[in-house]
C-alpha cells in the first residue's frame, strides 16, 4: 500500500452492503444504523449472529436474516415491553438465543478489544444466566476467591453504527456523546462501517480532537437520515409513529409484515429511494428542536 | 381516598418519601412511576440528588417542567443533563453505586424478591412466554445501595413461589446473609410496590411481607393476587396518602399528561 | 443530608490539603496538581502510598512524604530518564516499589471502578514483573488456558487532578480530553479532589454534557495556575527551566534540595503565596500560543 | 561518508525506509530518532501512516514543520491531532496493533532481544541502578505487529547476556515459537538499532545476529562494544546512506532544530 495522497474512507453504501456475508456476527450501535439494516433485509443475508436490541434487530429477524442473538434486552422501548418477531422466533425455537446482561455483553466486547480471552464480571452470579448460557462460566477469582462469571470474548466481524458526523479519514463524531455501546462494540470488531448525517472537513475534525469519538473508523458511509425511523442526535428525533407503523405488522406477521418489508426494506434499491418513499415533509417534521 | 388520586400517583409519592437528599436515583427506559417518583422526589426535597437516565446525570429540580416518560433517551431531555456519567462506560464506576437506587420490573417476583425478566417456561430454547431479557438489571441490584420492585400490576401469575429463571437476585433462597454469601455487594430489594399495597422483607428470613395496604385495598384482595405465603404482620397500616402539595408538584412539574391517572 | 438550596462542592485549599493523612494511597494525576503537592510537602504528611510519575512524585519522595510507589514509570520527561529523589530513595531501599507497567496498572484501577477483586491482563507475561511483584499472580485464563497475569485492585484512598474547568458542583471539564490516566484514577478511588484553574457556570456544563469528564467530584478546589511548573491544557505551557532548576537542586541533594523545598512548598502557606514567589511575569510567559 | 550525516541522523532514515504506508507508528517519550524516522517516513512515502504520540492520533504529512522533540504531550503540538485514539482508554483496542509499529529503549538488552527498564543488580529491592520502569512497553510489545530496539549507546554494559530484569520479551530464551509459546500475539522485535550498528534477529535461534554495519565503524568495534556473542554472517554490508531527499526533508521538515546533529 502505497500512495502519494491519503485515501478516503468513504465508501458507497452498495460497497458497504456487500460486506456483510451470511453467517457473520453482526454488532448494532445506538441508534441504529437502520439504512444499512433494510440492506441487510434486502440483500436477505442469512444465518447471521446479531448483538442489538428493539426495532433494528427485530426487522432483521422479521427479514429472516437471524440465526442467533447475543441478546440483554429485546424490548422495543415505553409501550413495546418485548419485539414481535424476536418474541415470536424465540417461543418458536427458531432463533438461539446467547442470554446475556449489559455488564456481561461489554465484558465480553472489552475482552475482545483488550485482546484477552476472557474478563470476570460480578453481575449475574446467583441468576440463572451461567445456567442458561454454559459459555459463561462461574470461577473463583485467584485473589480473595470470590465468586464470578468469566465472560468469554465477543467479537463482531462487522459493528454497524450510525454517528452524525465524520470527515473523509473515518474520523467519526456522535453528537452528543457515543451513547454507551458503540464504543465497545467498535473496539471489539474486525471492521467498522459508520453511516453519517454528514461528512465534514478535516480541519473541523482537528479544531477538537477530543470530540473524535471514534478515530479512524474502517470505513464510512454518507447516509442522512439513515437512522430513521430512529433519532439521531444532533438531527432528528425518533419517528414514533413509523416504529409503531412496524411493531404493528411485526406483530400481525403474515402477509402484513411481508408487505411492509417489502415496501420499505426490499423495493428500495438505495437509500435516497427508501427516504424518497417516506416523503421529505415527514423527514422535515423531525427537527429536536 | 379522602384526597383523590390514582394507585399509581400513590405509589410514585410513596417512594418519592423514601428517597434522602443526595442519593444517585437510576430509572431505566418504560418505568413511568419509578421516573415520576424520581423527578417528584428531586423536587420536592433533594435538591443535590442525581437523576441518571440511561448514563445521563441530571440535576433539573429548578426546571418548571420535563416531559414525562422517554425521559432516557430524548435528546430534548437528555440535554439536560451535567455529564454521561460513564461517558461510555456506563460499569465502570460501580464501587461508588452505594448511594445510588434502582427500580426493577419484572415478569415473575418469587417470596425472596427475584425476579425473572428471562421468560417463563421450562426449556430457555422454547420458552412459553419470551420476557425482553435482562438489561442491565444484573449488574445493577448486584451494586447498588438499595433497589425497589415496582409493579404496574398485582396477580398470582406474576408474584410466584419460585421464578422459572433469575434474572435479578433479590434474597436468593432466603436468610440475611443470602446476598453476602453470593458476594453481592448492594444492598438488595427494600419494598415492592404494587397497585395494591407496599411490601418489605422480613428482617431474618427475608421473606416478602406485607408492609401497607393501599386505601380501599382489602387483605383478601392481596392475598388471593399472590401466588405464594406473604408474611402477614398484626397489625397492617394504610399506605400514606400523597398531601395537598405533593400532588400538586406531581400534577404540575411531573406529570402534567396525567400519564399515571390513565388520561 | 436535606437541604434547600443545591450544596457548592468547592473547598478552600487548606481544606483540600487537611483530607490527606498519613499512611494513606495517593494517586496524583497528569498533569499534576502540583499545588496540592505542594500542600502535602508543607504539611510534613508521612508513609503515603503514591501512584504517580516524574516531579510530582519525585517532589514528594523528596519531601520525605513516601514510604511505598506503585509505579511504572520514573522518568521526568526528555532529559531526565530517571528522577533524581526517586532513584536515590529506591537505590538507598528507602521505598517500597510495587512494579508494574500502564496495562497491568490500569487494570487494577479499573478493577477497584468495577467493584472486582482483580482483573486479567497479558502485558508483563513472560517479563520479571510477576517475580518482583508477587501481588502479580500468573494465571491461566479458565476459557482456553492461556497464561495471563490476574492484577489485583488498586484503591486510592484520594485521587488529586489538575483540570481546566470544573461548575460549582464538580463537574469538570479538562481542556483537550482527561488524558490517559486521570479518569482511570478517578474512578478507582474513594475520593477525588480536582484542583481547576476555573470555576464555570453550570449553565456552561450543560450547554455541553458530553464536555464533562468527571461528572460530580468529590471536592474541588480553586487553583489558577496550580499545575506550574507543569503544563495545563488550555491555560499554560511546561515551565521547562523550573523544572530544570528543580531537578538540578534534587539531583545535588542535600542543602539544595532542602533550600528549594522550603522557598517554594514549606514558606509559602498557600499557593497564592507561591505563585507570588514565582512572579506574575514568569506566569505570563507560559502562554500556549 | 560522502553525505555528510550523523549517526542518528543514519538510524532515522535507516528506521524511516522500513516503514509501510498505512502502518501506525507509535513513538513514547524521550526517543527522538525513532521520533524523528516516524515522521520522516510520514513526510517521505506515508500519507496514510498514523502517527500516535501519548494516545494522539495524528496525520499531520501536510504540515510543513513540528518542533522536535517533546511530541508527545505539548498542546502546540498535539492540537494537530485527529483523535485521542484510546479517549482515556489507551489498551482498549489492543487487538488492532498488528499494523501497529513501536519503539523501545533499554538500560540492557541481551542476546534474545529481551530488554530491561527496571534496574541493575540483584536484589530488585536495593537496586545498585534504579531505571525509570516498563512504562507501556511490555504491553506495547506484547501486541505490536513488530518493534525496534533503538539505543544511543553501543557498550558492552548495555548488550548483556542476560538481562538482570526482563521488562520487555523479546524471543525469551530463543527459539522462533518462543513468543507463542507464552501468548504473545504481536511479532516481536524486528532490528535493533544502534549508533554502530543495525542488528536482527536469525530466523532459528531468534538470536541478535549482525545486519550491516554503518559507515566507518569495524566489526571489531561491534564485537568489542557487544557484551555476548553476536551472531556475524559471512558478508556483512555498510548501513545504505540517506539519499539527498533524505536528507532535506528531515533536516527541514523534522529536525530544523538539529538535534540528531548534536547542534
Amino acid at each position: 500500500m502505497t500512495a502519494e495522497q491519503r485515501q478516503t474512507r468513504i465508501i458507497d453504501e452498495i460497497v458497504a452492503a456487500n460486506c456483510l456475508e451470511d453467517g457473520m456476527t453482526v454488532a448494532i450501535g445506538e441508534p441504529s444504523p437502520m439504512a444499512m439494516i433494510r440492506h441487510i433485509v434486502r440483500r436477505r443475508v442469512r444465518d447471521l449472529t446479531v448483538i442489538g436490541t428493539g426495532l433494528a434487530l427485530d426487522l432483521l429477524i422479521a427479514g429472516g436474516c437471524v440465526r442467533k442473538v447475543i441478546s440483554y434486552y429485546a424490548g422495543g422501548g415505553y409501550g413495546v415491553p418485548v419485539v414481535p418477531a424476536f418474541r415470536r422466533a424465540a417461543q418458536a425455537g427458531e432463533i438461539d438465543i446467547w442470554e446475556c446482561e449489559e455488564g456481561i455483553l461489554t465484558s465480553g466486547l472489552e475482552a475482545a478489544g483488550k485482546g484477552l480471552p476472557f474478563l470476570p464480571w460480578r453481575g449475574g452470579v446467583g441468576t440463572s444466566l451461567p445456567e442458561v448460557n454454559p459459555d459463561l462460566k462461574l470461577i473463583e477469582d485467584p485473589i480473595n476467591g470470590e465468586p464470578l462469571i468469566a465472560v468469554p470474548a465477543i467479537k463482531p466481524d462487522i459493528t454497524l453504527l450510525h454517528a452524525a458526523e465524520s470527515d473523509a479519514y473515518g474520523n467519526v463524531r456522535h453528537c452528543g456523546g457515543p451513547g454507551w455501546i458503540d464504543l465497545f462494540l467498535h473496539r471489539a470488531a474486525t471492521r467498522t462501517i459508520v453511516q453519517v448525517e454528514k461528512i465534514i472537513s478535516n480541519e473541523d475534525i482537528r479544531s477538537d480532537p477530543w470530540a473524535t469519538t471514534i478515530g479512524g473508523a474502517d470505513a464510512v458511509v454518507r447516509m442522512p437520515y439513515g437512522a430513521h425511523p430512529f433519532y439521531s442526535r444532533g438531527y432528528y428525533v425518533q419517528d414514533a409513529s413509523f416504529a409503531q407503523d412496524y411493531f404493528s405488522a411485526a406483530g400481525s406477521g403474515g402477509d402484513e409484515l411481508d408487505q411492509f418489508l417489502t415496501r420499505y426494506c426490499r423495493e428500495p434499491g438505495t437509500h435516497a429511494d427508501y427516504l424518497e418513499r417516506i416523503g421529505i415533509k415527514r423527514l422535515l417534521g423531525l427537527y429536536e428542536y | 381516598m379522602t384526597v383523590e388520586c390514582s394507585a399509581q400517583e400513590l405509589m410514585a409519592v410513596f417512594l418519592a418519601r423514601d428517597f434522602v437528599d443526595g442519593e444517585h436515583l437510576q430509572v431505566g427506559v418504560g418505568l413511568p412511576v419509578p421516573e415520576a417518583a424520581v423527578r417528584l422526589a428531586h423536587m420536592m426535597h433533594g435538591p443535590n440528588m442525581e437523576l441518571v437516565f440511561l448514563g445521563a446525570r441530571m440535576n433539573v429540580a429548578h426546571l418548571d417542567y420535563l416531559p414525562l416518560p422517554a425521559f432516557g433517551w430524548d435528546r430534548r431531555v437528555v440535554r439536560w443533563s451535567e455529564s454521561f456519567s460513564d461517558r461510555g462506560h456506563r460499569f465502570d464506576q460501580v464501587k461508588d453505586w452505594g448511594r445510588r437506587v434502582f427500580f426493577i420490573g419484572g415478569i415473575q417476583v418469587d417470596l425472596y424478591g427475584n425476579t425473572n425478566l428471562i421468560g417463563i417456561g421450562d426449556d430457555h430454547r422454547r420458552l412459553k412466554f419470551r420476557g425482553p431479557g435482562s438489561v442491565g438489571t444484573p449488574t445493577l441490584t448486584t451494586h447498588v445501595g438499595r433497589y425497589y420492585i415496582v409493579l404496574n400490576s398485582h396477580t398470582a401469575r406474576t408474584f410466584v413461589p419460585r421464578c422459572d429463571f433469575i434474572s435479578t437476585v433479590g434474597w436468593g433462597g432466603g436468610g440475611a446473609d443470602a446476598r453476602e454469601k453470593l458476594g453481592l455487594p448492594g444492598g438488595g430489594p427494600k419494598y415492592c410496590v404494587t397497585p395494591l399495597c407496599v411490601m418489605d422483607f422480613s428482617e431474618d428470613e427475608k421473606r416478602m411481607r406485607l408492609r401497607s395496604l393501599h386505601p380501599g385495598v382489602s387483605l383478601e384482595e392481596v392475598k388471593s393476587n399472590t401466588g405464594f405465603d406473604l408474611l402477614i404482620p398484626d397489625d397492617v397500616p394504610v399506605t400514606e396518602l400523597p398531601t395537598e402539595a405533593e400532588l400538586t408538584v406531581l400534577r404540575t412539574r411531573v406529570d402534567r399528561e396525567g400519564l399515571l391517572r390513565g388520561d
